[in-house]
């Protein structure tokens, strides 16, 4: 099953949605201004209807099964959220009309900060930045000038990172001009101490932490560490894309974290969108919460009447690094955050403890089929190695086979610190059913590996298309839809 | 307990196969000082009473649909055909993650290739990724593209002064710690804002071997088109000084304008909101960002190519991945990772629904009716309008009392959110009022702004609606 | 891919939405009244929302592809008609409410009344009737009230109907006590005009037209049965299924039709629903306007204060048969149908237009492959044989094997007066690319019908389950969930 | 055009192929006279402007979602899960046509069966419909059925006077010229129609060998609900008069009460709207028809029945089509064909995402709710509540002064959507109004309710909120 391009089924003077004519006396267009051709599809409604709905039925989402993608925690997406931020009191709002005309926006964006800071346990959260790595780098932006306002900008140019870190760690940190450092793992999949210390000293600008990390460990050195860096006069910063493992669990900021960014939209139940929009709100301990990104939003004591209406308006951190975006930030994805966390109060503890539960009993049913590189209780996921000794299969061959299983596969080669790594988060939303259905899976594909290694190594066999060429696709570059002599008829018989 | 399926009976279970006897077991590893705190939030709310709570948080706004709007300023109120939610609201498009797994992705793979493509036609450039988080990001990550295409050598950037602020501002964030200067954006004075070939001209005229690149708006934050005749001479002068011409665009504006790709744009970037995306108070929206084919390896975000499958069929990938984090960590083009696919996803059905015709008609509508409403009211005694330049979606206006004012008595005694007060970005047009209007500002509309700013300047009569505004 | 049930998903205890504590003091229920089970199913969100998006996977709709099942128009349904009907002034409209308090509703239903009596050429409309077949049943009783009141109500008990009918015109006549005549067509596809004459006396309660008919010809003698059943003192019934082909280009109330059914949910582009709900409209003459079901929507004279802002409320028509259902009928279904004969107007023209083009068109391509019984001019749909000369291959073979193609099926075995008859209906929607797509899937068939009959015969292929035991199902009757002993797993290899 | 795809040349080359030279000419068998008559509709509208008309038409309308609504009779708000109509909204589902294809309409013909099994279940009955249009003319057929049952031999059918009375319309207008006489729902007394088992008791007594069926309601239209040991009674004397009990429920009230099943029902039918679908101002409702396995054959309206494939595996078609008008003409067991698919569809995504404990909890909040209102209200002077049976969703009230007053009062001073008032259908029960609550009545709304009928009853100070009400 392929699917034309919408622009293979264009035909020219066709029309699909039309506008009113104007309803104004019109304005000629001055001269050497116009464009020539404007090459967009021409096609009729039904057509966009049937091409993106037959698009759809191509992806695979949390709506359509279980999704195990370590450290993405694509649990469910309640239904819900969508409702709501649709609503048009939210949908329709101007980013510039006054404040006084959205109170009820500034009220959600202000709950859903101190909602954020005592989830965390900061001193202060600026709901800005547009995604993870966009947290991470106003993150270290803020520490940069941390320590310049302490006359240590120029000396403090090393940004230490774990060698199981994301990428986005080494990357933000490099974007906001500091070298990287790697410090590996010990044998437990802990922080390496012994390596930490040896990097410890007046250059350090900070520590990049993913804690449980991305082996799924809650690190054993957690507070070593942070007490070896503070002591050199590092800040700790905190990759939140873990959270889900911590809610009511433990909050990074009494730990010593200096700054962490949160992923709304992992831990907070707003969907992923194909990749995005997401949301990554910092939150930063008291020596660094005069450097959020801004605007954030406050009670303004002045232009509050009554004390149950407080008056909402945006303010700026008093050293603030500034804007990372414009406008307010992703504010459709903040009343879905929102939403699920008023939904769940106090009970985020639940869905933690829940995420816990999922991972450690999918890896006790896939303990002794596997091999578990770092063997000791996991937190919210965990990691093993996609090996069957004795068989040529890899990592990524169970990875597609898992697909003919009707599963989306885990994470795959990833952390790099583990050969053949499959990291998998179940997420706290999928029932023991579900669970077991895919252990049962995984158990039936290592038979495969030993019996019919080949159905394994061409799989997958039952998707709309069969595994793709990745390398020729970045040999021969084709990045956009140029006419072609021939297009594919619309119907084939199957 | 909400979202959570388990029984009691299964979760006994599965601490059993576990090995543990209760949850708190699970969290042995958590240092026990900091273990189990009390969370201080608000009690649980079922689906119902969340809904009670967050349509009374939504009604205690005065939106764009209720009153009259005509704020613009980067964010656009446009017509949103029915069939782009009905289609965004797939769950398999919307509860799919990055597709890194291509054989069950291919339907956010195949539609981002479309947007690719789209992003292509429509400014004319040879290259577009997946999407950046907003136009100002985008226009932050072209600087350090423009930075890296000219090798660190040259740490100057020139920046047009009539950029959107806000861009100008997440720029400046994104390079504080950088060896990098951005420059002339400021301190014009209201004339010379108000000359836009002149201020060109002056930057053109600052062009050294240590300029990164020229960055210019099309059109920019005021409105104004620049002559794209003229601008091809910017582009071989940029050229000629070894440096890039990176163009902030509006989208809606490129289905009448000649695109950067036909006047010598190297890098564009722009707000892709308008493209059936809601106003939403400021985002979700969707950057765009295109370059030349030559430089697509330092080109920032997501690419999805083509290829075919092992039974040859057409299908699409993410490719060059070696440029991005997961894989080159510090040396990759940008940190991004998730970026604003869905909102891609909406720009793509948007454009696939109205297509060559209906876009050109939405631009047409909003350069019309801007143009009628500039017209009028530049015939009320005591306001100026420019309108030296060609106009689009928005244009200057001096008002006769302070914007602030103006903007209160509009709100509150003609139901009217009225416009942008420059003097909040530009203390230099202090007293000036961006006004902005698309196809959803009717003419009924456009009319009762002009009566209630000919009341409000206090100044009576003034032609009738509709009388040879121009 | 077969889905389980959502009763299999079931685990005992197991919560999905939730509701609020009552915030009331608790009334104890009496004794005695209580039930004992309730065997619903125990799942949680996330099941729901997998299993019915896996089901709507298995389901082709307009929004998948091109559905040419003939009498039913299946033409595009606007995304912006379901969006109309969910605002919250007219979803959330309860019916008793005063006339006060939804003008707006009744305004839309007093203009589509409106525009249902323009576009059938009728004197008056109701609106009540929830389908087609249900206002076929509301017509038959009016003509029969019309009868009694002129004293023949005992006499005129024969209704007389074409034999190229839908089974819904018998069944409803039979419903209302009548009896019924079949009226062999001619060979040109139209009335017999003989036949018809031989049965015309006094004991006539009417005849039932279906024009076009369903071998989608325009009767060629119909005005001449029309004038020959109201000269023996019957009335003319309109079954109005096949309204997609006159809009703009004959008004049946004009040509002597004294009572018609609208579907609005085929000609005015409200969806099928998978079955449901569609909409079954009224339309009489000034004879039978009087016995219209109500009540309907008029203007209230007193209480309009000014003429440009009439009042509108719920009237009775003087000699109404009464209520056929509670309430006023399918609102839900009106705003959609409203909302497109807005987006149309006088151009509904171009719609019927367009549908014959259409057909026609199809017919042309399909003409020498497939034999075609009545071969004239046809108007929105048209009939063809299923055989293939020289092949065991039937119409249900071919019907089968469309689907391999992507198609939706033809009606088939409909009308039952020609054999193996497939019946086609494209819609003014398709574009000729998808009707040249079709015809060469046709032609295909055709081809594979001499060359590999057994493909056919054994199509479905590729459809989510292949083709079903139709015979055992009636046989061994199983209408509903009973648990079994074990329920399939959840997750198989495919 | 709108939603016609065809370009001008496109209809050339389709007019070539078909043989003729304009449009026209495929209209030759019109007769000339009728031909192509002029069309006086108002103008067309592209989707934004139909839009603005449609928003504007919603707007003159007062709905439930802004006033406090006490309105039942038949028609309940209720809340809907979110996860309805994200499921309902998809074009695979909303946009087939009745599943007459199994092969490739499995997605429908399951659900089907589902719901059938989910309306057996809450009925306690062997076999389900997959709908018919609504409770009514469900109840309509449920009489034919029962005709038809009975072979045509009794044509007297027995209707409690407090089924609601448009049902009793509808059954009146089916059977309006067949020879059958509707008995037993008129004729009674303000005091008579205060003791249902009175009625009850007088209805059974006129049980004979005529007499078809016995139709109950249960909850009545009042809201009452009759014991179900004295219905077992009743089953019994209706069975041994060789008759049928019908009876007409509220599927709601079946959450709670001992189901038609459990005392002897022979139909059960209702209306289903309850279950997930919107008030939408009465319709698309959907009708719910169940009966004994032992009268499937007589039963109207679409049947999925289980089978296998031709590779065995299980799938579900259409069945016993013999009954239908499409095999059998007018030897069907009805005329209908499209019934209500959709919101059958909706009622069981709505059954499935409350499950037992959902249910059960919305039931009991209506319970418990309608209750309170009933005790507080029965507090006030001059009110009078009836109290005597036990009540689902609604109770009756007498009221000081004219219902409609009150309710235009409530209307206007209050912003309070009031109650039925009785005496529209029921003259003897003028001056009576019947109120009914729901989970989405809040505390709060009920509490503002009582406070409105005090003032209103002008009779001041009755107990505060909360004080012991019953």
């Amino acid at each position: 099953m392929t699917e034309p391009l919408i622009f293979e089924y264009s035909v020219p003077g066709r029309r699909g949605v039309e506008l009113p004519e104007p309803d104004v006396p019109e304005t000629p267009l001055p001269e050497g201004f116009q464009r020539a051709d404007l090459p967009l599809p021409e096609v009729s409604e039904v057509d966009v209807v049937r091409h993106f709905l037959r698009l759809s039925q191509m992806n695979y989402g949390v709506d359509k099964g279980f999704y195990p993608l370590g450290s993405c925690t694509m649990k469910y997406n309640p239904k819900i959220n969508e409702e709501m931020a649709r609503l048009p009191g939210f949908a329709h709002l101007h980013p510039y009309q006054d404040p006084e005309t959205v109170q009820g926006a500034l009220a959600l964006m202000y709950h859903l900060q101190e909602f954020l800071k005592e989830i965390g346990g900061f001193a202060a959260v600026s709901l800005q930045p547009a995604a993870g790595s966009q947290g991470e780098l106003a993150g270290i932006l803020m520490i940069r000038a941390y320590h310049r306002d302490r006359g240590e900008g120029k000396k403090r140019i090393k940004m230490l990172i774990p060698d199981s870190a994301h990428g986005t760690n080494p990357a933000s940190s490099a974007m906001a001009g500091l070298q990287v450092v790697n410090i590996p793992s010990d044998r437990r999949g802990n922080i390496d101490l012994d390596a930490l210390r040896k990097e410890c000293d007046e250059t350090v600008a900070g520590l990049m932490i993913t804690n449980p990390n991305t082996l799924g460990l809650f690190d054993e050195n957690l507070l070593e560490a942070i007490d070896l860096v503070h002591r050199c006069g590092g800040l700790i910063y905190g990759d939140g894309a873990n959270m889900n493992a911590l809610m009511g669990i433990c909050k990074p900021g009494a730990m010593g974290f200096d700054v962490m960014h949160y992923n709304l939209h992992k831990t907070f139940s707003t969907p992923h969108g194909g990749g995005g929009p997401g949301a990554g709100p910092i939150g930063a301990s008291e020596r660094l919460a005069p450097y959020l990104p801004g605007p954030i939003v406050a009670i303004d004591r002045e232009r509050t009447v009554r004390p149950d209406e407080p008056f909402y308006t945006f303010v700026w951190p008093e050293r603030s690094i500034g804007r990372v975006r414009a406008f307010h930030g992703h504010f459709g994805v903040f009343v879905r955050a929102y939403t699920y966390i008023r939904m769940h109060g106090p009970r985020l503890r639940e869905v933690s403890e829940a995420a816990v539960l999922n991972a450690n009993y999918l890896l006790a049913r896939l303990r002794g089929i596997y091999p578990v590189p770092y063997d000791r209780l996991c937190k919210h996921e965990f990691v093993i190695m996609g090996k069957i000794p004795g068989t040529p299969i890899r990592a990524l061959d169970i990875s597609k086979r898992l697909m003919d299983y009707g599963f989306h596969p885990p994470t795959n080669y990833f952390p790099l610190i583990v050969p053949e790594a499959l990291m998998i988060e179940p997420t706290e939303t999928e029932s023991k059913a579900t669970l077991d259905a895919f252990a049962e899976a995984m158990r039936r594909i290592a038979e495969e590996a030993r019996e019919d290694p080949e159905r394994l190594q061409q799989a997958p066999h039952t998707t709309p298309v069969r595994r793709l060429d990745e390398a020729r696709a970045a040999r021969s570059l084709v990045l956009r839809y140029a006419p072609a002599p021939a297009p594919q008829p619309a119907s084939e018989p199957r | 307990m909400r979202f959570i399926p388990h029984t009691e009976e299964e979760r006994q279970e599965m601490l059993r196969a576990i090995g543990v006897e209760r949850i708190e077991d699970l969290f042995a590893d958590v240092p026990e000082a900091y273990r189990f705190p009390p969370l201080n939030l608000p009690p649980p709310l079922t689906e119902l009473e969340a809904r009670w709570e967050l349509e009374a948080l939504a009604e205690a706004n005065t939106h764009a649909g209720q009153y009259a709007c005509f704020l613009g300023a980067g964010a656009y109120r446009h017509f949103i055909p029915a069939v782009v939610d009905e289609l965004l609201r797939r769950g398999e498009f919307y509860t799919a993650y990055t597709p890194y797994q291509p054989e069950v992705s291919q339907g956010t793979l195949q539609a981002m290739f479309e947007f690719q493509s789209m992003i292509c036609a429509l400014t004319g450039m040879e290259v577009a990724n997946a999407s950046h988080y907003d136009g100002s990001s985008a226009l932050a990550e072209a600087v350090l593209m423009a930075l890296r295409l000219t090798r660190g050598e040259r740490p100057r950037i020139l920046l047009f002064p009539t950029i959107h602020p806000e861009y100008r501002a997440v720029v400046r964030t994104y390079v504080q710690h950088l060896d990098v200067r951005l420059e002339g954006d400021e301190g014009w004075t209201r004339e010379q804002l108000r000359e836009p070939l002149a201020v060109l001209e002056a930057l053109e005229a600052r062009l050294d071997g240590k300029t990164a690149a020229l960055v210019i708006p099309y059109p920019d934050f005021l409105g104004r088109v620049l002559p794209p005749a003229r601008l091809r001479e910017t582009a071989d002068r940029v050229h000629r000084a070894g440096a890039l011409l990176i163009a902030v665009i509006n989208p809606i504006a490129l289905a009448l304008f000649d695109p950067p790709g036909s006047w010598g744009a190297d890098i564009v970037v722009g707000e892709g909101q308008p493209l059936g995306i809601p106003l939403s108070f400021g985002g979700p929206y969707l950057g765009l960002m295109a370059t030349r084919m030559a430089f697509v390896r330092q080109l920032p975000g997501r690419l999805v190519g083509e290829t075919v499958d092992r039974e040859g069929r057409r299908g699409y990938v993410l490719t060059l991945s070696t440029r991005e984090q997961h894989i080159r960590r510090e040396k990759a083009t940008s940190n991004i990772t998730t970026n604003v696919g869905l909102m891609a996803l909406a720009a793509t059905i948007y454009l696939s629904a109205l297509g060559r015709h209906g876009l050109r008609q939405v631009a047409t509508l909003c350069y019309h009716k801007a143009h009628y409403l500039a017209g009028r009211i530049a015939a009320l005694p005591g306001y100026e309008v420019w309108t030296e330049q060609p106009f689009f979606h928005e244009f200057v206006v001096r008002t006769p009392r302070p914007v602030e004012e103006i903007n209160r008595i509009l709100y509150e005694d003609y139901q009217i959110i009225g416009g942008y007060d420059l003097g909040r970005a530009y203390p230099e047009l202090d007293g000036h009022m961006l006004l902005c209007a698309t196809e959803m500002n009717t003419r009924e509309e456009l009319d009762a702004l002009v009566t209630a700013l000919s009341e409000i300047g206090g100044l009576k009569a003034v032609a009738e609606a509709g009388k040879d505004p121009l």
